[in-house]
């Protein structure tokens, strides 16, 4: 797997089933670039977990519990990602206020009606999830250690 | 205006359960806790993010260091004890102790022993240098003297003296972390013990040609003579494609190699100076500096 | 350390803190929520009087609406003296409130910026009491002068490099002496 | 016409960052990467567009109950409410798409351009709105806040991707080492707005 | 640890602006004039301060999970407090720093001594510690505010030095930028940190 | 007139031996040969000291699939068999011959006359010229044999004489093409057929008009060969470039010729192809242009491999006072030599004198990003960049989307860059280490 | 026998370097500065003087005590800064403001940077629009200093151009109105009988140094003219569209900065993009700000800020638009 322009991120392996290997990374928040991370604890980072599932390079029996591993996403999956969770709603929930202020709603109901048509959108990215984690797959690769 | 009271109360109050609620909801789905340990261990370490333990930083390094079942896999070399120590107290582990080491060139070919025979002007980099020839001595073993170890120490550890062209590693600054050697096309650096009061005794060459073409290229070269590893009571000395060296774990300092070298390739460290014997020392005639000035570069 | 969560706890506390600081800023609502009236109608105080003669009235009380502008007339023991004229125009930077102050005679009194959004350093100018744009205008007649800069062929100085705040400010001037001009005229 | 004035102004006239100063923090902080950017620019224009509108809302609640002054409590509570929320939601209608996003992502937490343009869209009165008959014809209605507020968000991401571009280029040239870091960020920035100054007047 | 010791940290080593770079918004929006800057830095004091007592107090009865929420509805209550006091005595200040008195809430030094000193230290060494943290950033945005006003208008403390106007620029968003930069690298150089 | 598409830059051509009719070089004393004649494994030598040698005959083979075999191109004793150090000063196995008299072995056919059917089979010239030890001549030193026989998943369609001679200084394509024209076609006729190809190509850069009318007059009778003249810019001999010129194809990343179909190989290599195949007459000697203006004799000679560069110096007047530089090549792509007491191999084109002040490098100064090594770049890459992202250390993932190991080392960047920056020195470097990480990568 | 020289191939190099590229571009620039010294006499000269004494001083004073580095500036690239930026100033301009603009331009957009090369954005149209935003009353006063040479001379008129129209329509007059109540005519434009900054009021002398700087290869042509291009086009569509308001190609392309701009500036190796592609959209990008500025915004005239503004795109532009590679990419 070639490593071009793809996010790099560094997990461990935190267990191994018969069908995945999960993997858990910490995420770390905008502020966490910034030098004053220990000072500022607002910046969340939190513990997620992936799971992996097996695949060409990811052969089962090279990793074990507590291996560190690179989890690798390519930037174009990632924006992707970014398309389905942030970029489609907000066009639908801008639309779909354009909409309902044109029919000279009350606000409360042009905002409720919006909001709404977001979670709809969500429903369907929720019946098509089996769907998306074809499409989400990423792949790890053991450290070298030197 | 006790309304307004009641319907802040209100109002805050329900948004303060809504909140709750929808934290609750997270708090299934999250863990928000690093091993503190991981932040504890990072803290008592150097921060050179060096790579020299073999881990991708000293983030990588704090955190493997926790997973791992036992300190001993792992070793800071730039903290050294010290900081391993206090990390095993943090971790409640038992320190695993390693003798300092530092780095040693083991090539003496400086502009006085070496004659140089060509000029090289590409870019200024060991590296390029190696990969286009055998280098601007007659020596292609030696030092090149375009300072790939000297940018690659972060620990301004090991500088090119200018008046010499070969590198000096400054022991106190060095941390072992092991940059040079592994930024050195040659292959010259080695770390050794850097040993009681700085005293070591080593082989300063790399030369592997006969000694007939050794003595060309450099009058500080080792010959292969095989006189040190005949004199060496303790077998420290194995000589092998005419090339000396020390094995560091059974040379015991007694500098009886040193004294023997007819070329002075060996060197001896930081030792006290001894009084020049008679005007006949079999060897004064090789211009090398003397112990003495070894003294100071301690 | 902080204790161990669970949902009740979480509930709990969450709220009650909320509850707590609820009541507390309750409380310094209603303490201050009249200091802070008072400090508005200060404001507006203020400005009137620097704008309009001298008086013992309270003009805030006895504010009307002419055409979208609040109008305040400023009386010396139920005489009026003056009135001060609150406009809304726009400036360089967004919305501006200012406050004009006319005599009986229809002569500007004096003028104030109430709120303004022009850049610091330019068209913030405005609001220093002693540059020329508003210097020139104390006591002089609208009907008697061109009431433009300069440079759009009018009588007055403009603040140097912020015409359009000059503009704006004089816009507002214009405007709020056709309000007095309305009053003066229902009177 | 209008919205083409907000968009307008909000990225180049009033840059969220390059002359309001919010959100500061994470553009000098954020990832030197152009694609990570993009990203964070998406997921901010979102989550702004989201809590304005909501926060618009409740504004009309706190004014019904005359409880104004419960403006920033309220606020920062509902908008930290939302984006807990909006993870929640994501992780639960799609745990791979959260996942490529927990990679692809730092997560967003509550900052300065949030609240800012919550509170602005609330609070400011703008010359170029126009809403006849309203109570304050200067201010915004709901679709209007809206739209500011995704234009807003846009203006940020457009700063914060020019920004990202140029960190990856400062990256591999030799910046004098006592203005490496958040110095040169702070003289690039500057310039930067040195620059937008001249779409002053615009609008 | 010593008492002087927390105040002067929150001066030199941890000083919020120059080397922790935190709450740089209000840093950069409100310090037009040294005074602005000095009230910004005080309004901020005021809830760090009072936050950093609070939590501390009730900090070993709040449960994890809710800490951070705790924590802001305990800070933009002071916050609160905050505003309708200033609007009460001191409406011309509040005018002036405008919306970045309720951003004082999403503030990082606010919510950051909270998490990461409060509510692991006594009332007291917190009170100590939100008094030097205010003291820096009050400091910096003085000391911001003070060059700018000074370059920009060519006035100290709103007293008038130079004839004329002085560089536009510093008084606008540019100079502010730039301003910070050379101060964080004086900074730098006086007290020999790195970056 | 046809050119590549991408970059170049124009250095000025200095041919000054252009009109220098190829000398026959006098018989050595001692002849050093080296066993690193080609492109991959060294030979294995196959003579020992005191053994009898002829010319022709057989002193080293092949010691893999890419390498070759190494005849002696004098006769007389062994006097030694041993490491030397070649021109860079690294050790390498050397033959070295006592020249007795000039005794050729008795299969070599030394008469002068064309022979111009060609009775062989696809294999047996295959063979032949393996058997010859002949290597590329245009610089690399390939074992032409190998690039005769490609993968059987791949045709060729075309063959590709590369004439164009773009170094500046160098003239021994030039000087053979006026003078043996017949014989170099001759060659690509039988490569031609070893290929199983019926169209060939002969690119040469105009700035050659002689070399191009002999060349087109001997073409008469070659309608299957055509005579492409092309545009003077380096490096119009590059081989991706020539057959982006006269075919239009642009050979992929990472590919051969042999992916478009075509096969290029250097008018020398076909000179030499004929007198293996035709003449039985191995690869012992070659055109050598010895040059620079600091040389008081510039000349072309047939130069016997192995012999000394003293030697030659002597030749021409010996080493001049102000020469600072000896280049082994051209100065784009020529080595300069270290070891002046190295001699010729089988792949040498040229020997180049150069004073301090023509070739001496200049202090660096910042990159102004003038994007002038971009421009001159053949391969459309942006040296520039790869010089960066190479100081900058562990880049290696951009370096390798940066495409750096498409360089093909032809010096236009480091030649063009106003700034004096040793582009193409770093970029070398980085094309290494990259090259290293890309062989490693398991393969799926 | 003297040593010889080893080095990686190639062994030959270009004549071209950094010293020669800057000094052509002074060349290409000496026909306008002659212009501007013709017509502004003693001021031209003093500005230019100052300019150039002080962005060297500037450099040499940081490289030397700052920053403690080599001191480069005899590449004469800091006395380039200095030439553009005075050519950039009012001819009116007192002698400090110069200097303050120098120690921004260089003192602030080129070293903090790390010196040559190494800046994102033009120094010395940092060290103008620093000095335009500071000081908007200097920065626009065009009044005409005394000079020896201009004696009888007296078309060069007040105003530029481009102010005159913005101040014109804002008090609501129509283009015509206002060419017509300054008497103004094309042919001035080409002949310098117009007031502007040192730099701007030939166009002749700034196509002359065009045409030098591409016969010596120092620049290429796609900047210009794409910004020439751009700024022609949108300026003719605008103009058809209403001609009482928005003034034409012709009037665009001649006057205020866009030939010192697009020819000088905007071909800032430094900070302009690496590539055609890139050029081509930067060019662009420029003609497109500097129109609307001049059309809608505050200012009245756009083309320091869009360079500045589209110098910040540069990053991206490289990063996005790659040389053509030769060759496909295989698997
Ligand atoms: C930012 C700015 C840019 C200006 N640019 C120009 C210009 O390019 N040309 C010009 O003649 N005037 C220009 N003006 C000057 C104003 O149009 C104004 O006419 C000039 O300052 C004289 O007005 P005053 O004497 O009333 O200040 C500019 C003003 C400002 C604030
Ligand atoms: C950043 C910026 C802020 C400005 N602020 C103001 C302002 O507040 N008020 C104003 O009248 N002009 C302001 N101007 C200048 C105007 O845009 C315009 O150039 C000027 O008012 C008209 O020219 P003159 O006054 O110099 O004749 C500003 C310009 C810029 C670039
Ligand atoms: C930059 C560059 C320039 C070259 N110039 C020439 C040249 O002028 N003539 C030539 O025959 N080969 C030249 N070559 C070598 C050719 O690419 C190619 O290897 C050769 O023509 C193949 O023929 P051969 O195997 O017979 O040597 C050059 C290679 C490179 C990389
Ligand atoms: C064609 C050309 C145009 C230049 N234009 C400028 C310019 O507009 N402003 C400037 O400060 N320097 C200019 N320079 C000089 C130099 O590139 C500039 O100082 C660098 O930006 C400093 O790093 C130019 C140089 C050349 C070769
Ligand atoms: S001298 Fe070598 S081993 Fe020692 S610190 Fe420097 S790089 Fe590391
Ligand atoms: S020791 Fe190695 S890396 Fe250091 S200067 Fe010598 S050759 Fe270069
Ligand atoms: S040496 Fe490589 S990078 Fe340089 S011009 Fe040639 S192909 Fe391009
Ligand atoms: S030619 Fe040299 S100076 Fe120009 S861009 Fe390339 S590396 Fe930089
Ligand atoms: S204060 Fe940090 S983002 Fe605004």
């Amino acid at each position: 797997m070639s490593k071009k322009d793809s996010i790099i991120h560094d997990g461990v392996v935190v267990g191994i089933s018969e069908d995945y290997i999960t993997v858990e990374f910490v995420n770390k928040s905008a502020c966490a670039a910034c030098r004053a991370k220990g000072v500022c604890a607002a910046s969340d980072e939190s513990i997620r977990e992936i799971d992996i599932p097996y695949s060409i390079s990811t052969l089962a029996g090279d990793y074990h519990i507590g291996d560190p591993v690179n989890i690798i996403l390519s930037s174009s999956l990632g924006l992707k990602a970014v398309w389905i969770a942030y970029v489609i709603p907000l066009a639908i929930l801008l639309v779909m206020l354009l909409i309902l202020s044109a029919f000279k709603m009350s606000e409360l109901i042009m905002g409720l009606g919006s909001v709404a048509a977001v979670a709809v959108y969500y429903l369907f990215v929720y019946i098509f999830r089996n769907k998306l984690s074809k499409v989400f797959t990423f792949s790890i690769e053991k450290k070298l250690s030197k | 205006m006790s309304t307004t009271i009641i319907l802040t109360i209100a109002c805050l109050g329900v948004l303060g359960l809504l909140f709750s609620v929808v934290l609750y909801l997270v708090a299934q789905k999250f863990k928000v806790e690093e091993d503190p340990r991981i932040e504890q261990v990072e803290s008592i370490l150097p921060g050179a993010n060096c790579g020299g333990c073999g881990q991708a930083g000293c983030h990588a390094f704090a955190e493997n260091v926790v997973k791992a079942p036992s300190i001993g896999s792992l070793f800071c070399p730039v903290g050294g004890n010290a900081v391993m120590s206090k990390i095993a107290a943090a971790l409640g582990q038992e320190a695993v102790e390693k003798e300092p080491m530092a780095a040693v060139v083991r090539c003496h070919g400086t502009f006085d022993n070496r004659e140089r025979v060509n000029h090289f002007d590409g870019y200024s980099s060991c590296k390029v240098m190696s990969a286009l020839y055998a280098g601007d001595t007659d020596c292609r073993y030696g030092c090149l003297g375009e300072g790939d170890c000297e940018d690659a120490c972060q620990f301004d550890a090991i500088h090119i003296d200018p008046k010499r062209g070969v590198p000096e590693v400054d022991v106190d600054k060095c941390t072992a972390c092991g940059a040079c050697v592994r930024s050195c096309p040659k292959g010259i650096i080695e770390l050794r013990p850097k040993g009681p009061k700085n005293r070591k005794v080593y082989v300063s060459c790399m030369n592997r040609d006969k000694g007939a073409v050794t003595r060309k290229a450099c009058i500080v070269g080792c010959i292969g003579c095989g006189k040190c590893a005949k004199v060496c009571p303790f077998g420290a000395i194995t000589v092998e494609n005419n090339l000396a060296y020390i094995d560091f774990t059974k040379c015991k300092l007694c500098r009886k190699c040193y004294d023997e070298c007819p070329t002075k390739a060996i060197w001896a460290v930081n030792f006290p100076i001894r009084l020049p014997k008679s005007a006949t020392e079999p060897h004064t005639e090789p211009k090398v500096e003397q112990p003495v000035e070894e003294n100071k570069e301690a | 350390m902080a204790s161990k969560s669970n949902f009740t706890n979480m509930v709990v506390v969450l709220t009650s803190i909320c509850l707590v600081c609820a009541a507390i800023l309750g409380f310094v609502y209603s303490v201050t929520a009249e200091p802070i009236r008072q400090a508005e109608v200060a404001k507006i105080n203020n400005a009137i009087a620097s704008v309009v003669p001298e008086f013992n009235n309270n003009p805030s009380e006895e504010v009307f609406e002419v055409d979208g502008a609040q109008v305040y007339p400023a009386k010396m023991d139920t005489t009026v003296v003056g009135y001060a004229v609150k406009i809304k125009t726009s400036s360089f930077g967004g919305p501006m409130q200012m406050m004009v102050g006319f005599d009986n005679a229809g002569n500007i009194y004096n003028t104030s910026v109430i709120s303004h959004a022009d850049t610091p350093g330019l068209g913030a100018k405005m609001t220093d009491n002693n540059i020329k744009l508003r210097t020139e205008l104390v006591g002089i007649n609208p009907a008697s002068v061109n009431l433009s800069v300069k440079k759009d062929g009018g009588d007055i100085d403009a603040i140097t490099a912020a015409t359009i705040t000059s503009r704006s400010f004089l816009k507002g001037v214009d405007l709020a002496y056709q309000v007095f001009l309305k009053v003066q005229s229902q009177n | 016409m209008e919205y083409v004035i907000m968009f307008i102004s909000a990225i180049f006239v009033n840059n969220i960052v390059l002359s309001q100063f919010l959100g500061v923090c994470p553009f000098l902080g954020v990832s030197k990467r152009v694609d990570t950017a993009l990203g964070m620019s998406a997921a901010v224009t979102f989550v702004v567009a989201l809590a304005t509108l909501v926060t618009y809302l409740l504004q009309g609640l706190l004014v019904k109950l005359h409880i104004e002054f419960m403006q920033t409590v309220s606020f920062i509570l509902v908008i930290a409410g939302l984006v807990q929320m909006v993870e929640i939601i994501l992780k639960k209608i799609s745990p791979s798409l959260y996942q490529a996003l927990g990679i692809f992502l730092p997560l967003i937490t509550t900052n300065c351009i949030v609240l800012g343009v919550a509170i602005q869209v609330v609070t400011n009165e703008y010359s170029f709105i126009n809403n006849v008959g309203a109570a304050n014809p200067n201010m915004m209605n709901l679709p209007q806040a809206v739209v500011f507020a995704v234009a807003t968000a846009i203006g940020y991401s457009v700063a914060l991707i020019l920004f990202a571009g140029i960190r990856e280029q400062l990256e591999l040239s030799n910046v004098p080492k006592v203005f490496k870091g958040v110095p040169i960020a702070l003289i690039t920035a500057g310039i930067l707005a040195l620059a937008f100054m001249g779409f002053s007047g615009l609008v | 640890m010593g008492k002087l010791k927390l105040i002067s940290d929150g001066i030199i080593k941890n000083n919020p602006t120059f080397v922790l770079v935190l709450g740089m918004c209000p840093t950069l929006g409100t310090t037009t004039s040294a005074i602005n800057g000095m009230g910004m830095g005080l309004a901020t004091t005021f809830v760090l301060i009072l936050s950093n007592i609070v939590i501390s107090s009730v900090a070993k009865i709040i449960p994890d999970k809710v800490r951070i929420p705790s924590y802001i509805v305990i800070i933009a209550s002071f916050v609160t407090i905050l505003q309708l006091l200033l609007q009460a005595y001191l409406p011309s200040l509040y005018e002036t720093l405008g919306l970045f008195i309720p951003l004082i809430v999403v503030n990082c030094i606010v919510l950051g001594r909270a998490e990461a000193f409060a509510n692991k230290h006594s009332v007291c060494d917190s009170a100590l510690d939100g008094i030097g943290t205010g003291l820096g950033f009050t400091i910096a945005l003085t000391v911001l505010g003070c060059v700018r006003e000074l370059l920009g208008s060519g006035s100290f403390f709103g007293l008038k030095l130079i004839e004329g106007d002085g560089m536009l620029a510093f008084i606008l968003a540019p100079g502010a930028f730039i301003a910070l930069a050379y101060l964080m690298v004086i900074f730098r150089k006086v007290t020999g940190k790195k970056a | 007139m046809k050119t590549f598409k991408i970059g170049g830059v124009h250095p000025n051509d200095n041919k000054l031996t252009a009109d220098s009719l190829i000398e026959v070089f006098p018989v050595l004393e001692t002849a050093y040969i080296s066993m690193a004649q080609h492109l991959g494994a060294p030979a294995k030598p196959v003579v020992e000291k005191g053994d009898k040698v002829k010319v022709g005959q057989v002193i080293g083979e092949p010691a893999g699939f890419i390498s070759g075999y190494v005849h002696s191109s004098v006769s007389g004793t062994v006097k030694a068999v041993e490491l030397m150090p070649d021109l860079a000063g690294n050790p390498v196995m050397h033959v070295v011959i006592e020249v007795e008299g000039d005794e050729w072995c008795e299969e070599i056919d030394r008469t002068p006359d064309i022979k111009r059917d060609i009775p062989y089979s696809s294999e047996e010239i295959i063979e032949k010229i393996k058997n010859g030890g002949i290597v590329g001549l245009g610089g690399a030193a390939f074992p032409t044999h190998v690039k005769l026989n490609p993968p059987k998943d791949k045709k060729a369609e075309f063959l590709i004489l590369n004439g164009s001679e773009c170094e500046p200084y160098v003239t021994a394509d030039d000087r053979i093409m006026r003078e043996r024209p017949e014989e170099i076609l001759i060659g690509a006729v039988i490569m031609m057929k070893a290929l199983n190809v019926t169209q060939a190509f002969v690119g040469i850069e105009v700035n050659k008009p002689q070399a191009i009318a002999a060349m087109k007059k001997a073409a008469a009778d070659y309608p299957q060969i055509k005579i492409v003249v092309l545009k003077k810019k380096y490096p119009q001999g590059g081989e991706k470039q020539l057959i982006d010129a006269i075919t239009g194809r642009r050979v992929p990343s990472m590919g051969l010729p042999i992916d478009v179909g075509v096969v290029v190989q250097n008018v020398g290599t076909s000179l030499a192809v004929y007198e293996a195949v035709q003449k039985n007459q191995p690869l012992i000697e070659s055109a050598v242009t010895v040059t620079g203006h600091c040389v008081t004799e510039q000349r072309n000679f047939l130069l016997r491999v192995g012999t000394p560069f003293s030697r030659i110096l002597d030749a021409v007047g010996g080493l001049p006072k102000d020469a600072a530089k000896f280049i082994s090549g051209g100065p784009m792509m020529g080595k300069a030599v270290a070891n002046i007491d190295a001699s010729t191999l089988k792949g040498t084109s040229a020997f180049l004198l150069m004073t301090e002040e023509e070739t001496k490098r200049k202090q660096e100064s910042n990159c102004i990003r003038c994007a002038k090594c971009v421009e001159a770049c053949p391969m459309g890459l942006e040296p520039y960049l790869l010089n960066k992202l190479c100081r900058a250390g562990n880049k290696y993932d951009e370096l390798e989307k940066e495409k750096i190991y498409d360089c093909i080392e032809c010096g236009c960047c480091l030649y063009t860059c106003p700034a004096n920056i040793p582009l193409l020195d770093i970029i070398r470097m980085g094309k290494a280490d990259v090259m290293k990480i890309i062989r490693n990568r398991p393969k799926k | 026998m003297k040593k010889l020289i080893v080095s990686p191939a190639p062994h030959i190099h270009s004549k071209e370097n950094t010293k020669s590229l800057m000094r052509d571009v002074m060349i290409a620039l000496s026909p306008t500065v002659l212009v501007s010294i013709y017509f502004f006499g003693l001021s031209a000269i003093k500005l230019i003087l100052v300019g150039v004494i002080s962005c060297v001083l500037v450099e040499y004073l940081i490289q030397k005590y700052l920053l403690k580095t080599k001191v480069t500036i005899n590449d004469y690239s800091a006395a380039l800064t200095g030439v553009l930026l005075a050519l950039n100033l009012p001819p009116s301009s007192p002698w400090w403001l110069i200097l303050i603009g120098s120690i921004v331009a260089i003192g602030v957009a080129k070293m903090t940077f790390g010196g040559l090369g190494q800046n994102i954005f033009n120094p010395a149209l940092v060290g103008r629009v620093f000095l335009l935003v500071s000081f908007p009353a200097l920065m626009t006063d065009w009044s005409i200093p005394q000079s020896w040479f201009r004696e009888g001379i007296d078309a060069v008129t007040g105003p530029t151009p481009l102010a005159m129209v913005k101040e014109g329509l804002l008090s609501g007059q129509t283009i015509p109105e206002i060419f017509a109540a300054n008497s103004f005519t094309t042919k001035q434009m080409l002949f310098v009988k117009m007031g502007g900054s040192v730099g701007e009021i030939s166009a002749v002398a700034l196509v002359i140094g065009f045409i030098y700087l591409l016969i010596r290869r120092v620049i290429k042509p796609t900047i210009p003219v794409t910004i020439v291009c751009t700024v022609a086009l949108i300026s003719t569509v605008f103009y058809l569209v209403d001609p009482m308001q928005y003034t034409g190609p012709l009037f665009n392309v001649l006057t205020g900065g866009v030939l010192l701009g697009s020819i000088f500036m905007a071909t800032d190796y430094v900070t302009s993009p690496m590539n055609t592609k890139g050029m081509i959209i930067y060019g662009i990008g420029i003609g497109i700000i500097t129109v609307m500025i001049r059309y809608f915004g505050a200012y009245p005239e756009g083309m320091s800020f869009a360079i500045l503004i589209m110098n910040a795109t540069v990053p991206l532009l490289n990063k996005y638009c790659k040389p053509q590679r030769f060759g496909k990419e295989v698997k």
